[in-house]
């Protein structure tokens, strides 16, 4: 009986994160059509809301091809590989207080771990699509998740120092329920980091290299097509859902708000990760796209040193608070 | 002019290679013989300073009259950006043995050019590095802009005709053709 | 499920033996290449060792097929020469024309040409801005760019009832004269204009990332664009002042009053601001055009009759149907002398030459384009060279090349 | 049930979306027909001079974008191919090649005079016309045809999308 709660309450999950998903594609195109002086899906539904719906069944009925040369195997599997990782990290965030699958006491190394996983997703598509722009994506794709994991963990590590744990509901909690107590203050210079770090780890703009269209045709997902194609663009999505809910988790306070909405208690965290999705939609309309080398660059030479910067002066403050 | 004073100047230095001098709508042309092309061209870069080549280019002369014609001629445009003079040089080449020295050398920039020129005329140039076709394609016959190359070209160019065979083979893939090909 | 086994990627295996290089066939399919240039390149990680670009896949016989048509009805192929600014290949072609057959233009043609020729450079700028920072990276800049390049078009859809392919110029003058309504919304357009160059500029311009990318990129020294024969902002980038609108003026551009810009350090950020500083420059000409613009006709009097049939076609050797030789060139006067004539205009890309020679004919003898663009692609071998495949887009779009110009 | 029919709400013939439960209720057939139209991702692929009023075509006056259509640079992922300007015997092969990597279903606009017939250029190195080789769908005339003359080249390739029957690719 146990399991069959458990399993209607992952269906619901997906279902409504998939939904989100869809959604936020449509949020994508439209938000980024209003900043460049367009409108976006206008004519698809109404103002374009069923956009998203006519996309996934266009891409449900393509074709599927499969290149002769590939390595079929791994070219189906990768895919999988990457949305799977990805779903399995939405069980340990909690998006409200009780509202979360499994409540693990390391839920952020968890996270950390889906999302190393997921970027062999990307690799083995570069790897075995056996083209050339692909390889070169995958590549990319691997030299960017390893240079910016170590970022991303190093600047959460404050957050843990902070609060004494690794459970994502006792995170929240450890930040109260005032404006004032959220970990962003006391952790800007971890925010930072975490923000670029995070970027680069949903390979967005400015550093979306493994897919950066006018330089390798679309990266390590040059080959895929239909279903493939689609289940790729959902991982990216629920990548990008996955890392805004830890920075809301970890830094915004979760799923705490000025006052508490009746009936739905993930209404702030709900709105503050639609903040972060706002933050990604509005620098990927606004700035250029660094070259491979001073994406290494600030990765290595900016971004871990402040992030140990960072944990030195968490330390300090909490020596001297106590 | 100026421009005449460099002629003259070329003259003295490059006796009986110099042909002829000619002036036409204010521009000088001078006629040179093609084996002293390439040194011409070397003291016209370094001593009067025509730093900048405008053009090259290739003319079939099959249908214009003139006694000083061969079957081709090549023809280069000078301009000096510090004088501010500009000067064109034209050499005659025999239909029996097309060959001209290459000025890749002294521009960089002349290598495309003459690839050109090589492409579309035949003309043959001495010591370029890479004298391949470059507007048609690899395996393409004659030279277009031969005068008795049909406008429409000769034959048909046959990845072309590959091309169409390969598009009946693959009809019945498409959902229209597969249609089509039923019937 | 079929899988087709010529569906493949548009490459090539590995060749044995030297396996550390990667072989990388960069387009003619490729969001970046400007339309259908294809760069062979040679790959040590995403270092290039080796670039070789290929042009001709948009090759359409245009020197031939002008041998083949009359001076007036080559005009019309000119606009599809550089798509982007056909206003200024119009102006050059029928500058090289007139200068060949002795025509004069009244005053008023000229300005009239000088204000298309400015405003297709504008035009042509914009695309050019629009697709670079695309290349870089940067989408919104090509969404703003396009919003005011489409002022210019309609505003030459107006004029000659074209948006891209005008052929506004005739020999001996042009077709048109403006309106009252063009000039109106040219002056809201002049007006208006300073302040959307630096809308584009508060998005890029001292943009850190945009910085990285362009500071170094791509720099040649002054000696070595000459020495590969670079015209336009290209050369000016690197220092060299050579305008041929201040050079050998035409079309009465001597009578304006215009700085030439000029960078120094000759990398792509160098040619980035040229450019930039060309739009004000335009725009400031624009203005003068407006102001000091002469009545007056708009053809000369000496300008061919280009529609009274006289003598057909025996003289001309037409192998092309008889109807265009009603629009040949009067023949009574002493207009085809034999001889030839080379005129360089500043096109937006650089240098656009023609090179005529006339055999006392109706039609060119032969023609010769000396097309700025494909001289640049030239260049990309050499300053390809070393670079990252990141940077060479970044040359690409700096070089600002239309295919159509270059392959001709 | 009858009020229930009544609540719904048609999108387009025959198509029907059940407000607030995120359904949709069609025949197959058609809804299909109707996802394939409303979402033509065409191949970033301009040849010369209509490329660049495909491009402004998809920049903000015009605006593709309302009509779900963006461009994909790869062509695994596209659904039509716009060949946007002269075609020359040399480029031929890698068009058709283009259109083969494309899955179905499939669409070809040629786009321009150029495409369509060869336009002016009729020489020995310009294909006469893109279906020589390819299975045209939709030809849209000019030269180059203006940024609305695209648009309702599209509307006539969703309109032609709408009346297919049994296209259901190779997946089925």
């Amino acid at each position: 009986m146990q399991i069959l709660t458990i399993i209607l309450q992952i269906a619901i999950l997906l279902v409504i994160v998939l939904l989100h998903v869809a959604y936020a594609t449509y949020f994508e195109r439209k938000i980024i059509g209003h900043m460049q002086v367009r409108m976006g899906p206008m004519l698809v539904g109404y103002h374009g809301l069923l956009q998203p719906i006519a996309d996934g069944i266009k891409s449900f009925f393509k074709e599927d091809v499969i290149p002769a040369q590939a390595d079929k195997p791994l070219f189906l599997f990768a895919p999988v590989i990457c949305l799977v990782t990805m779903l399995t990290s939405l069980a340990v965030i909690p998006f409200a207080k009780g509202w979360v699958l499994a409540d693990i006491n390391i839920g952020l190394l968890f996270i950390f771990a889906m999302s190393s996983l997921a970027s062999y997703g990307v690799i083995l598509a570069g790897w075995a699509s056996n083209s050339k722009y692909t390889f070169l994506g995958g590549l990319r794709s691997m030299a960017q998740v390893i240079s910016y994991e170590i970022p991303l963990g190093l600047s959460l590590v404050g957050v843990m120092m902070l609060s004494g744990s690794l459970n994502l509901t006792t995170i929240v909690t450890s930040q109260g329920n005032s404006f004032s107590s959220m970990y962003l203050f006391p952790q800007i210079i971890g925010f930072f980091v975490f923000f670029i770090a995070m970027l680069a780890e949903t390979n967005r703009v400015p550093f979306d290299l493994p897919e950066a269209e006018t330089e390798l045709v679309s990266g390590y997902i040059t080959e895929y097509s239909g279903m493939r194609y689609a289940l790729f663009f959902m991982a990216e999505y629920i990548g990008m859902m996955v890392m805004a809910s830890i920075g809301t988790i970890c830094f915004l306070g979760g799923w705490n708000g000025p006052f508490e909405i009746p009936f739905f208690p993930p209404f702030w965290f709900i709105l503050k990760v639609y903040g972060f999705i706002f933050f990604f939609i509005w620098i990927r309309a606004t700035l250029p796209r660094y070259r491979y080398d001073q994406l290494m660059e600030l990765g290595w030479k900016l971004l871990i040193p402040l992030a140990l910067l960072n944990i030195l002066l968490t330390g300090l403050f909490k020596i001297l608070v106590h | 002019m100026e421009q005449l004073g460099i002629a003259e100047q070329l003259r003295e230095k490059f006796t009986g290679s110099i042909l002829g001098i000619i002036t036409h709508r204010g521009q000088v042309t001078i006629l040179v013989d093609r084996k002293d092309l390439f040194r011409i061209c070397q003291v016209l870069k370094t001593d009067h300073k025509m730093t900048h080549l405008n053009c090259l280019c290739g003319v079939d002369n099959l249908k214009r009259k003139g006694a000083h014609l061969e079957r081709f001629e090549v023809v280069y445009q000078f301009y000096s950006i510090d004088n501010r003079t500009s000067l064109r040089v034209k050499a005659q080449i025999p239909e029996s043995d097309p060959v001209v020295d290459s000025i890749t050398s002294l521009w960089t920039g002349a290598n495309w050019l003459e690839r050109e020129t090589y492409d579309l005329l035949g003309i043959v140039f001495n010591n370029h590095p890479k004298l391949e076709r470059i507007l048609t394609a690899e395996d393409w016959e004659g030279y277009p802009l031969r005068k008795e190359y049909a406008l429409r070209g000769d034959k048909e160019w046959k990845g072309l005709e590959e091309l169409r065979e390969k598009a009946v083979r693959l009809r019945k893939y498409d959902f229209y053709g597969a249609q089509i090909e039923q019937e | 499920m079929i899988t087709l086994t010529d569906t493949q990627t548009i490459d090539i295996p590995v060749q044995s033996g030297d396996e550390d290089r990667y072989h990388l066939k960069l387009g003619p399919q490729h969001p970046a290449t400007h339309g259908v240039l294809r760069v062979d390149l040679d790959l040590d990680g995403e270092t290039i060792l080796t670039c070789d670009p290929k042009v001709g896949y948009l090759h359409r016989g245009f020197e031939k097929l002008a041998e083949h048509r009359t001076y007036a009805q080559n005009i019309v192929l000119t606009d599809r020469l550089d798509y982007i600014a056909a206003m200024s290949n119009n102006v050059g072609y029928c500058e090289a024309v007139e200068r060949l057959l002795a025509i004069e233009v009244p005053e008023r043609a000229k300005m009239l040409r000088v204000m298309v020729c400015e405003m297709s450079r504008i035009s042509s700028h914009l695309l050019w801005l629009a697709t670079h920072a695309l290349d870089i990276g940067a989408m919104t800049v090509f969404l703003y760019c396009f919003r005011e390049r489409e002022v210019l078009l309609e505003l030459f859809a107006e004029l000659c009832g074209a948006r891209l392919t005008t052929t506004y110029t005739r020999l001996g003058g042009v077709r048109q004269d403006v309106t009252r309504s063009i000039m109106k919304k040219l002056d809201k357009f002049v007006e208006d204009f300073p302040a959307c160059i630096e809308e584009y500029e508060t998005l890029i311009d001292t943009n850190r990332i945009w910085l990285k990318r362009t500071i170094g990129v791509g720099q040649v020294s002054a000696e070595k664009a000459l020495d590969l024969c670079l015209t336009g902002a290209s050369l000016r980038g690197s220092g060299v002042d050579y305008d041929i609108r201040k050079h050998m003026p035409y079309s009465g551009y001597e009578k304006f009053e215009f700085d030439v810009p000029t960078g120094e350090t000759g990398d792509t950020y160098a040619r980035y601001r040229c450019r930039m500083e060309e739009l004000r420059q335009s725009n400031f000409i624009l203005r003068q055009c407006i102001e000091m613009m002469p009545p007056g006709p708009i053809l000369g009097k000496d300008a061919p009759d280009l529609i009274m049939p006289i003598k057909p076609a025996n003289k001309l050797e037409v192998d092309v149907p008889a109807k265009n030789a009603l629009i040949t060139l009067i023949e009574d006067r002493d207009v085809f002398m034999e001889g030839d004539i080379y005129v360089a205009t500043e096109v937006p890309k650089g240098e656009l030459g023609f090179y005529f020679i006339s055999d006392g004919m109706g039609r060119p003898y032969r023609m010769h384009i000396r097309s700025p663009s494909f001289i640049h692609i030239g260049a990309l071998s050499t300053m390809g060279q070393g670079v990252m495949i990141a940077d060479l887009i970044a040359i690409i779009g700096t070089l600002d090349v239309v295919l159509g110009e270059c392959d001709r | 049930m009858g009020k229930m029919n009544n609540n719904l709400v048609q999108i387009a013939d025959g198509i029907k979306f059940i407000p607030g439960a995120s359904a949709i209720v069609a025949p197959l057939n058609k809804l299909i027909n109707w996802g394939r139209a409303g979402s033509i991702w065409p191949a970033t692929f301009g040849l010369a001079c209509c490329a660049i009023e495909m491009m402004v075509a998809g920049s903000s006056t015009n605006d593709l974008d309302r009509f779900g259509i963006i461009f994909r640079a790869s062509p695994r992922q596209a659904d039509c191919l716009i060949l946007a300007g002269t075609i020359t015997k040399k480029m031929a092969p890698v068009v058709r090649r283009v259109f083969d990597q494309m899955p179905e279903p499939r669409y070809v606009l040629a786009m321009g005079s150029c495409a369509c017939t060869g336009g002016v250029f009729d020489t020995y190195a310009v294909v006469q016309g893109a279906d020589e080789f390819l299975p045209v769908d939709v030809y849209i005339p000019g030269c180059p045809p203006r940024p609305e003359a695209l648009l309702e080249g599209l509307i006539k390739l969703q309109e032609k999308i709408m009346q297919e029957q049994g296209r259901w690719s190779n997946l089925v």
